[in-house]
């Protein structure tokens, strides 16, 4: 199953791309996601708790089981303005 | 208007699209960016990077609480994405109401939760070429 | 810039005039020829008069004050004369801070003073040709 | 001795005239001439409590005494913005 990762500042630039598109097991939730891309990019652990996590355009939680297609997007806090 | 653009945003043309039928007063705020970081350190530019499609409902859900908060207002809000030099306008918000009040709490409720909510990030790049900061509005005091 | 001018304003040159350098916010206040007058009738527009040399004396008074209260400001006042049709703007008000809590607070400061205590007067011209009537804004509540 | 009337709005339309130079006796006083004024235009008695009084740009007291090239300004409430 696929699902395509948009991350945006300092987490898009640790990942070292805007946007990707990941294969994952069936039934992974968004928090297994993130601790893949944690496991094979150290200097994301740092951004764990102060990352929110978008699915489809809307603020999910993390234990949300992830489906073909999602839309997943890493946000960093906000700096707008 | 809502939008998030490449380009230098004009300032009239939001405010003219907050600009209701009965308006009698405009409130514009503008986003300029300093020559001063956030730690004191001499800016060079901002970058702004954004997620279009969640920043552009939020500033749609923003102006429909100022509506329920203020009542007939006409509401718009532009914001820059990519690299803007210091002096360079970031963001443009334009409220028009029937009276001053409204139009001013207006401004500045869409401003101060367009700053604490859109998915929109900025980065400090300094003058002495030292490494960029991302900066967040988290700690910011409200206005 | 202060000014009362018979001519179109142009707003963002008033913004420009407002703009100190470090300015990270901008505000501008601009009041705008209602269609409504005061008691409900139907307006056709507004003639407005005015004392030059006090209303100027006093709209250099309340920017010393609004600087005072809210430090390192730019400030620009332009107030138009002459009659105004409905939709014409009348006022422009813009304030210039490193933050956008000064401007807002300077720039709000600014109108209410001015509408308080500059020497202009306005009168309400009416679509129905009933005579005009003299609007004194003594009893408006402070925003 | 004379003095330069300016007159604003209501004021100005019952005195029929936006300036004019009145001759006022030695020793006169702004409530003075403002009575004055009133006898010739009775329309103006009604508004004495509101109007207030400019005496070469500034505001002044009403028992302040005219002196010579004076520029009184006779000001309504205002209603500017």
């Amino acid at each position: 199953m696929t699902v395509r990762v948009l991350a945006f500042a300092r987490v898009r630039e640790v990942l070292g791309v805007s946007e990707s598109v990941l294969n994952v097991p069936s039934g992974a939730r968004l928090c297994d996601l993130w601790a893949t891309l944690c496991e094979q990019n150290p200097e994301l652990g740092p951004l764990t708790s102060s990352t929110r996590t978008a699915r489809n355009g809307h603020l999910a939680d993390s234990t949300e089981i992830l489906e073909q297609d999602d839309e997943i997007a890493l946000l960093p806090p906000v700096g707008g303005g | 208007m809502f939008a998030i653009v490449r380009e230098p945003i004009d300032v009239s043309a939001v405010e003219d699209a907050a600009r209701i039928p009965g308006a009698g007063a405009s409130v514009t705020f503008v986003g300029i960016v300093r020559a001063t970081g956030e730690d004191g350190r001499s800016v060079a530019g901002l970058s702004y990077e954004s997620y279009d499609a969640m920043a552009l409902a939020e500033f749609e859900a923003i102006a429909r609480e100022a509506r329920e908060r203020h009542g007939g207002i006409g509401l718009a809000i532009v914001h820059r994405r990519g690299e803007l030099k210091v002096g360079e306008i970031a963001v443009v918000v334009s409220a028009s109401a029937p009276h001053r009040a409204a139009a001013f709490a207006a401004c500045s409720y869409t401003i101060d939760e367009l700053k604490s909510r859109a998915a929109i990030w900025k980065k400090e790049l300094y003058v002495d070429g030292t490494p960029g900061r991302w900066c967040s509005n988290a700690g910011e005091a409200r206005t």
